[in-house]
């Protein structure tokens, strides 16, 4: 079920398309099973329980040793039956699920409805470490299984992502996970503390063998309930290596055969340009669905005039940075959500840039240089703004440089304050900052509320800005409950609309993710949705999969 | 004459050391007068009004002293080693008060210049601009991620194209044409040898002018937290091998509760809470002598152990001397020799400390430049590795090779080794 | 007479910095087996580099022995390579320190720094010790030597250099450190030691009352140059050189009570300043023209033009 | 001697306890908070201040310093779990440092502390001897090949040499070691980890050559780094020892310059080096983050730096409880070894 998107939607973006085969490549060899491929992982998942983990690495990894009611249809971003034979839509708020008879977890044992509804009661436990997915499945009203093969589930209100959320549950095996007769806080430690946390039992087409240290390995399920989409390699390895220089190194070398963290400079660089790499690799990009941006804090006397907002954004240049930074690969953002996606508008054009218009905007605002020395100032005060950010991105910290001198030319002085991870988060959770410079990383679509809502204005929430504006609100309640897929388009884009004008935001870039990959491994396509490649349609063509390469 | 001859004979009896002495200054003078080498506002401006100094005038009052230090270090191994001291030594003040003088008359009000901007409004008038035309964090947009430019690969047309393909061309035509390099006055040609010696990073700011104000920053952390560890570790080192055993015991639990403290854990602490007013420079600094003086400490609690039971300190005390006057007039000198040899090895230590932080990210990062910082910022290009990597290497060296001196030349044990 | 050790014209000469200097010039004398010839001087006259230039022991890698043969046994010693010297070490040129402290080796057992030096056949580890008087040897063996008095250090050092059974025993200031009872002590142990076995003995010493209650011969160094050798009992009874005779007026020990011994006036020339004619000239009662300019030799046992005007 | 001891034994109990505290305030004291973990979760929103605090109270976060102290202490545990003495239900009473629980990590409650630290030390501690042993065996030898040559034309190019090692940046001399070595340069050896793909599946013996070949460049980088420094100890205090006059005893009782230099001159040079000797245990239990990181080996040192980025208390403070531990005992070790192998000291 799983196609390449066509490359049309692709083309859209920038001029050229898709990866660059350098070498035009012989007719694909016929497809055999057996060898072993590694993948590089920038960071190591705390567990591979996707209910108490949300990082990004962990869903990768999961793609192939888990499976979902419902999965994500490639070509159509449709959801389709994955786990389940069918499914019917009996009012907007309750669904039934027709499980797939004969499914069996990587241990043998069966899978039936039970799992399901125990997957989902277990956010209604308080103690259980959930906390990111807890409010998305709260609105689960009722669960129940009238026969192993049948889930009724129904929501307490119309939500245009329930089906989408329940279908992308992640599910559990009960018979591992659930302690009968256990009291609630004894559950939750049984399924915190659970040691398939780490030794994970799933569905998926390949189940881990070993994890140890920085090294992941999973072999192929001989009794997956689909062989067809069974994944042809023998075994799949996922290394961990922080330093991305240190994995590019380790690609060269042949210990690596994919690596997701090419830099735009390596991409048009010498790096993937050398003999060496020519001869043995390829390299690819393909959306991230992730953009960065500087979020205003609103609470902030001399950012809550929309002017300065606007003339702040007018004030940086773009097209300079996106020519030097990213080489032209990447779109500029005029809101929020997935810029591939649909539910964009590609069409809304970006603020120009006029640091003149920026300096007329600021002035009618009441900054101007009164006492001459080059910096803007309003009742005696200086404008200066403090930027956070985390220290470890290196395309963060070079935007904030390229910011600082944009700025320092119409008279505002940015102090970037890059801190480690963890303060950075701290500060931003208790509003401590003027911008706070982060990025999103966003599925095809996503629900604005928790981002944007004015009832996450305040307190430990995503909405960093602490935007209450009521038309935003309405837009995005009734985005919410409207479930036609087309109406539903409009308002996201209406709502993008009035975001990207009250400029809660100064919104960067989406850069795609760029991939170096060994010549050696066939059937690899680059497709939209998160981790953009399939690894269970590669495969080593008959006669070198054997052959462990001399390192 | 007969001085400089003095001063060559001097310097021919320990070469080594005076080299060493000469590198460390020429460095530090380097770094103390970073605004003059490396800047991208023109150092003298011919302007109606009369003459002006653009680069120094944002420099503020602690910066213009440092500046006026630089030709006082410049000068030491000189002043050092002739019979000119009392000649030299009222020599400079006198200079550098003239030249404190003129400055101060010249010093308009502090506007504050983006970076560039003077380059860009120059016109006609004629200036002079610093040996590297370059400002630290003056970006030029049009040539990021250049190679040195005395590198045949790094050779770019009109266009803005590199003249050999290979190097950064691409060929599947994905990439915008790259804009024309933007020469701005008083900067090299296009493709001079000497345009960027050391290449250009993301933002294509002067690797040269990041090297120097980075040097500047790291020399400055090392000598800082060298002087801290020297003067903490001199204080309780002598009072725990001076004092009683009871304070000898407090010091030395102390010296162990260091030596157990994860120094990484320190920084990471200081540099989040502290990096507000304070430049992340005086914080690490004073972090790494914090945890430095263990070693000097230890070394003179041995020497002061030693010490008192030497007969002139008992001959002294027999005359009378008060305990302090004993210490600061006797036992001090004697131990000072091998203090000040660990002083010097650590200053070094402490720069290879800084780096490390810088590099893991946690110390001296953007927008302020750090030796270590700059490595991190482009491991995949060899200039942006070597070059650095390489100052910060002599520096170090430098120091070492300073102590190493100073411990042969008063290390009584080793026979003929007498200066 | 087959005299044991030969020497003739022998200088010896050490570095400083860029410049060297001659620590002795031109030394004569002989040694007979079983004979005891001390070399008496102020320190600085070269008597420990003599001592050392023998056996080429010379604490700093750049002295080197420029003139003059050493024959040991008849056969000649100055010439010898590294390894054809080496051998003859221990076996047959003994050498026993002044301060038996430094020259042990702090880290190893007594006996063990004895058993080192032994050569097959002669007496073990314990009779050394005891034939150098030390009481219940085994337990001196088995000690450190920070375990032990200075006294017995010292006997444990001459047990030391009679191990090899050598035909030469050199002793550098033997006794200095020690007090005079233990010093007389240790050098009958040496004196006699050499009578029994036939050894020669070079006793080095600042002590000219100690050099002529010992030595048969004895002669007296100054500047790097020997300015008398004669029997003991002729230097003390006539001395023939002013130099010999100061030394004795100077000795606290030979000097009747109630009368105050004479200091010698001035100081030693230091060896970068000996210049032309006789050293002593410039602290010599007898100094006249001839003395300052031209330099005596060593004729019948005097290096002086006047030896006969010597007042005792 | 034993009286020494036994002072020096009494006061390891409070300075290790001293250091715990340090570190645990220094810890608490940060900005930061364990509360606040990974990114949220981009499709269903934060976690709600409830689960924030939830969070804070299972871990005891909320509770005052000072519980949160004895708490980690032990032996009494202090949670809701913990000792009924203390209101807890009694399921798991003691626990904590003094009963050498260290319980679980804050942010994978799945993993126990001890077993995480076992599976780390199992890295860096083979990689640290080996590389002491290296440094050591190159040191002492040329060490002492050095002072003997002193002034030499040979000996002074190798001591410049030295120089330049020592004063080389730690992660410089990595970077240029993996350039050099790496598939970009001559491509001998494997720059990552410690196995290369499906090594489990090899025959012992090839596990081993590829475990050795993964090792080579890591311990090339630590030993690099402290061979210099070592070298140049061992050269300073031979050049002492051959001044002394025992050496020239020992040549006159005619033993040929090895004898002199192998038994009397290096056996007392070395008296210095035992406690530097010494201090190579908190390093086997420290690990270094910079080699680590760059070679991609799941050590201590990254082991600690990573809690340290993400705050996990339960991780930082035993990560340096355990290396206070072994600091403090490689102290002691270091001037019980001299004293051993002084007999000036051990005779008293």
């Amino acid at each position: 079920m799983r196609l390449a998107i066509p490359l049309a939607l692709l083309v859209v973006l920038s001029q050229a398309c898709g990866p660059d085969a350098q070498a035009v490549r012989p007719g694909p060899p016929q497809p055999a099973y057996g060898g072993r491929a590694t993948i590089h992982l920038e960071a190591l998942p705390k567990t591979l329980n996707y209910a108490l983990e949300t990082s990004a690495v962990t869903r990768r990894i999961l793609y192939e040793l888990n499976e979902t009611l419902l999965t994500e249809d490639w070509n159509t971003l449709e959801l389709v039956p994955n786990l389940c034979a069918s499914f019917e839509v009996e009012n907007p708020t309750s669904f039934v699920f027709h499980l797939r008879p004969g499914i069996v977890w990587h241990d043998g044992d069966p899978f039936d409805a039970h799992d399901v509804v125990f997957s989902a009661l277990l956010y209604r436990n308080p103690k259980v470490n959930c906390d990111a997915k807890r409010a998305q499945y709260k609105r689960i009203v009722e669960i129940s299984a009238p026969d192993p093969l049948t889930v009724r589930v129904r929501y307490d209100k119309p939500f245009f992502r329930a089906l989408g959320s329940v279908g992308d549950m992640p599910i559990l095996p009960a018979h591992l996970y659930e302690k009968p007769g256990a009291s609630e806080d004894e559950q939750a430690e049984f399924i915190n503390r659970n040691p398939h946390n780490h030794d994970w039992v799933g569905l998926g087409p390949y189940k881990l063998v070993s994890w140890d240290g920085d090294r992941i390995v999973a072999k192929r399920f001989d009794k997956y309930f689909a062989p067809e989409r069974g994944g042809y390699l023998d075994e799949l390895d996922w290394l961990y290596v922080k330093d991305d220089a240190a994995a590019f190194q380790a690609l060269l070398n042949g210990e690596i055969d994919l690596f997701g963290r090419l830099s735009t400079e390596d991409y048009f660089g010498s790096a993937t340009s050398s003999e060496l790499f020519r001869e043995k690799f390829f390299k690819a990009w393909a959306p991230s669905g992730a953009y960065g941006f500087v979020a205003w804090n609103l609470r902030r006397p001399r950012l809550q005039d929309v002017r300065v907002r606007r003339a702040l954004a007018m004030a940086f240049d773009f097209e300079a940075f996106k020519k030097s930074v990213y080489r032209g690969l990447a779109v500029q953002m005029t809101g929020h959500g997935a810029p591939e996606g649909d539910f964009y508008d590609r069409k809304l054009a970006p603020l120009p840039f006029d640091p003149d218009g920026a300096k007329k905007l600021l002035a009618e605002a009441g900054w101007t240089d009164h006492d001459g020395n080059g910096r803007l100032d309003k009742d005696g005060e200086e404008f200066a703004i403090e930027v956070l950010s985390n220290s470890g991105n290196a395309v963060s910290e070079t935007m904030l440089v390229a910011m600082q001198n944009d700025w320092s030319r119409i008279g505002v002085v940015l102090k970037p304050l890059l801190l480690d991870f963890n303060s950075a988060k701290e500060r931003a959770t208790k509003r401590e900052f003027d911008g706070y410079l982060t990025g999103w990383a966003l599925p095809t679509e996503s629900d604005p509320e928790p981002t944007f809502h004015s009832k996450n204005a305040s307190g430990p929430t995503q909405n960093f800005p602490g935007l209450a504006d009521p038309e935003v609100d309405r837009l995005i309640e009734e985005g919410q409950v409207t479930l036609d897929r087309a109406t539903r388009v409009l308002v996201w884009r209406e709502l993008q609309h009035r975001l990207y004008e009250l400029q809660p935001y100064l919104w960067g870039f989406s850069p795609p993710r760029k991939f170096a990959y060994s010549q050696k491994l066939h059937g690899v396509e680059f497709v939209r949705p998160d981790p953009n490649y399939v690894a269970r349609r590669w495969y080593l063509p008959a006669g070198t999969q054997g052959t462990r390469e001399k390192r | 004459m007969a001085e400089l001859r003095t001063v060559l004979q001097c310097w021919r009896r320990r070469p080594l050391f005076w080299a060493a002495l000469a590198l460390v200054c020429a460095l530090h003078a380097l770094g103390a007068a970073a605004p003059l080498v490396a800047n991208d506002a023109p150092l003298w401006l011919a302007a109606p009004g009369g003459a002006r100094f653009p680069a120094l005038e944002p420099l503020n009052a602690c910066e213009r002293f440092v500046l006026l230090l630089a030709p006082w270090i410049l000068c030491t191994p000189l002043w050092a080693a002739s019979s000119w001291r009392t000649r030299i030594g009222f020599g400079w003040p006198a200079f550098a008060l003239v030249l404190a003088l003129v400055w101060q008359l010249s010093a308009g009000a502090r506007t504050f210049v983006p970076a560039g901007e003077w380059k860009r409004q120059l016109g006609a008038q004629s200036a002079l601009f610093a040996p590297i035309p370059f400002g630290h964090s003056e970006t030029n947009s049009s040539e990021p991620w250049r190679p040195p430019t005395w590198l045949a690969a790094s050779e770019i047309d009109e266009q803005g194209h590199y003249v050999e393909r290979n190097v950064m061309g691409h060929p599947g035509g994905l990439e915008l044409p790259p804009s024309p390099v933007e020469v701005r006055a008083g900067e090299p040609a296009r493709n001079a040898a000497l345009r960027h010696p050391l290449g250009t990073d993301a933002l294509g700011r002067d690797l040269a002018a990041r090297v120097v104000w980075g040097a500047r920053n790291s020399l400055a952390v090392g000598l800082a937290s060298a002087l801290f560890a020297l003067v903490l570790g001199t204080l309780l080192g002598s009072l725990a091998g001076w004092r009683g055993a009871r304070t000898d015991l407090v010091v030395s639990r102390a010296i162990e509760l260091v030596l157990c403290f994860p120094v990484l854990f320190l920084v990471l602490l200081v540099v989040s809470v502290g990096s507000g007013g304070v430049s992340a420079v005086w914080t690490i600094s004073g972090v790494l002598g914090l945890t430095g003086w263990t070693g000097v400490a230890r070394l003179l609690r041995a020497e002061f152990l030693r010490l008192r039971e030497a007969e002139f300190v008992l001959a002294a005390r027999g005359l009378g001397f008060s305990e302090w006057r004993i210490v600061l007039r006797h036992a001090l000198p004697n131990a000072l020799a091998p203090v000040i040899v660990a002083t010097s090895f650590f200053a070094g230590t402490a720069m290879l400390a800084e780096s490390a932080i810088s590099y893991l990210g946690a110390g001296l990062v953007e927008p302020e430049a750090s030796l270590g910082g700059l490595v991190r910022g482009g491991t995949e290009h060899a200039w942006m590795v070597i070059f650095p990597g390489a100052v910060l290497a002599l520096a170090v060296i430098a120091w070492n090779l300073l102590g190493e001196e100073l411990r042969d030349l008063n290390d009584p044990r080793i026979p003929g080794r007498r200066a | 007479m087959n005299a044991l050790l030969e020497v003739r014209g022998l200088s010896v000469s050490h570095a400083r910095g860029a410049r060297r200097f001659f620590a002795v010039e031109e030394l004569d004398f002989d040694l007979a087996p079983g004979e005891v010839l001390a070399i008496v001087g102020e320190s600085g006259c070269g008597k420990s580099t003599l001592l050392a230039s023998i056996p080429r022991l010379f604490a700093d890698a750049q002295s080197r022995i420029d003139s003059g043969s050493v024959r040991l046994a008849g056969r000649e010693l100055v010439g010898l390579s590294e390894d054809e010297l080496r051998p003859l070490r221990g076996a047959a040129i003994g050498f026993v320190f002044q301060d038996a402290h430094a020259a042990l080796n702090p880290v190893l057992k007594v006996g063990a720094q004895v058993e080192e030096g032994l050569r097959a056949g002669g007496a073990s580890t314990l009779e050394l010790l005891a034939q150098a008087g030390l009481p219940d040897p085994a337990r001196i063996a088995a000690s450190y030597p920070h375990q032990l008095s200075g006294g017995m250090r010292q006997r444990a050092l001459v047990a030391l250099a009679l191990a090899g059974r050598p035909q030469l025993l050199l002793a550098d200031e033997p006794t200095s450190a020690l007090d005079p009872v233990l010093g007389r002590e240790i050098l009958e142990l040496l004196t006699g030691a050499c009578r029994r076995q036939g050894m020669g003995l070079l006793l080095v010493t600042h002590d000219i009352g100690l050099a002529l209650r010992h030595a048969r011969r004895v002669a007296v160094m100054y500047a790097g140059r020997i300015v008398e050798l004669a029997p003991a009992a002729e230097l003390g009874a006539r001395p023939r050189h002013p130099y010999t005779a100061a030394l004795l007026a100077a000795d606290p020990a030979r000097t009747p009570r109630g009368k105050r011994f004479a200091a010698i006036p001035g100081a030693a020339p230091a060896p970068l300043e000996r210049g032309a004619g006789c050293a002593f000239a410039p602290r010599c009662a007898l100094a006249r023209e001839r003395c300052r300019i031209e330099r005596p030799a060593l004729v019948e046992g005097s290096a002086c033009f006047f030896p006969d005007e010597v007042r005792p | 001697m034993a009286a020494y001891l036994r002072r020096r034994l009494a006061w390891l109990l409070p300075s290790f306890l001293g250091i715990t505290l340090v570190v645990f305030l220094a810890v608490h004291l940060a900005p930061g908070d364990p509360a606040l973990r990974e990114s949220f979760d981009p499709d269903a929103g934060s976690a709600d201040a409830a689960d924030i605090e939830r969070f804070r109270a299972e871990h005891l976060l909320d509770r005052p310093l000072a519980v949160q102290y004895l708490h980690f202490l032990g032996p009494f545990d202090l949670s809701p779990r913990g000792h009924r003495w203390f209101g807890g239900s009694g399921e798991h009473a003691f626990g904590g440092l003094l009963a050498l629980d260290l319980g679980s990590e804050i942010h994978r409650p799945h993993v126990r502390i001890v077993d995480e630290l076992g599976r780390r030390l199992a890295v860096t501690a083979p990689l640290t001897l080996a590389a002491a042993l290296l440094a050591w065996g190159i040191a002492i030898p040329l060490g002492a090949w050095s002072a003997v040559r002193r002034g030499q034309k040979r000996e002074r190019a190798l001591a410049l040499g030295l120089f330049a090692l020592h004063s080389l940046p730690g992660f410089w001399l990595a970077l240029l070691l993996v350039l050099a070595f790496g598939a970009a340069g001559l491509g001998w050896l494997p720059v990552l980890g410690l196995h290369s793909a499906g090594a489990e599946d090899l025959g012992w013996f090839e596990w081993l050559l590829d475990l050795l070949l993964h090792s080579i460049l890591p311990v090339l980088a630590l030993a690099l780094g402290s061979l210099a420094y070592l070298t140049r100890q061992v050269r300073a205090s031979m050049l002492e020892v051959l001044a002394q006059e025992y050496v020239i005893t020992a040549r006159s009782k005619g033993l040929s310059e090895r004898v002199v230099i192998g038994r009397h001159a290096l056996r007392n040079a070395l008296l210095p080096a035992i406690t530097l000797a010494a201090l190579i245990l908190p390093a086997l239990v420290g690990g270094s983050v910079i080699v680590e990181t760059i070679f991609g080996l799941p050590g201590m040192g990254r082991y600690a730096y990573e809690a340290l980025l993400e705050r996990d208390y339960a991780v930082i403070q035993a990560v340096t409880a355990l290396s206070a531990l072994v600091t403090l005992l490689a102290l002691l070790a270091a001037d019980v070894l001299y004293a051993l192998a002084d007999p000036r000291i051990r005779h008293g």
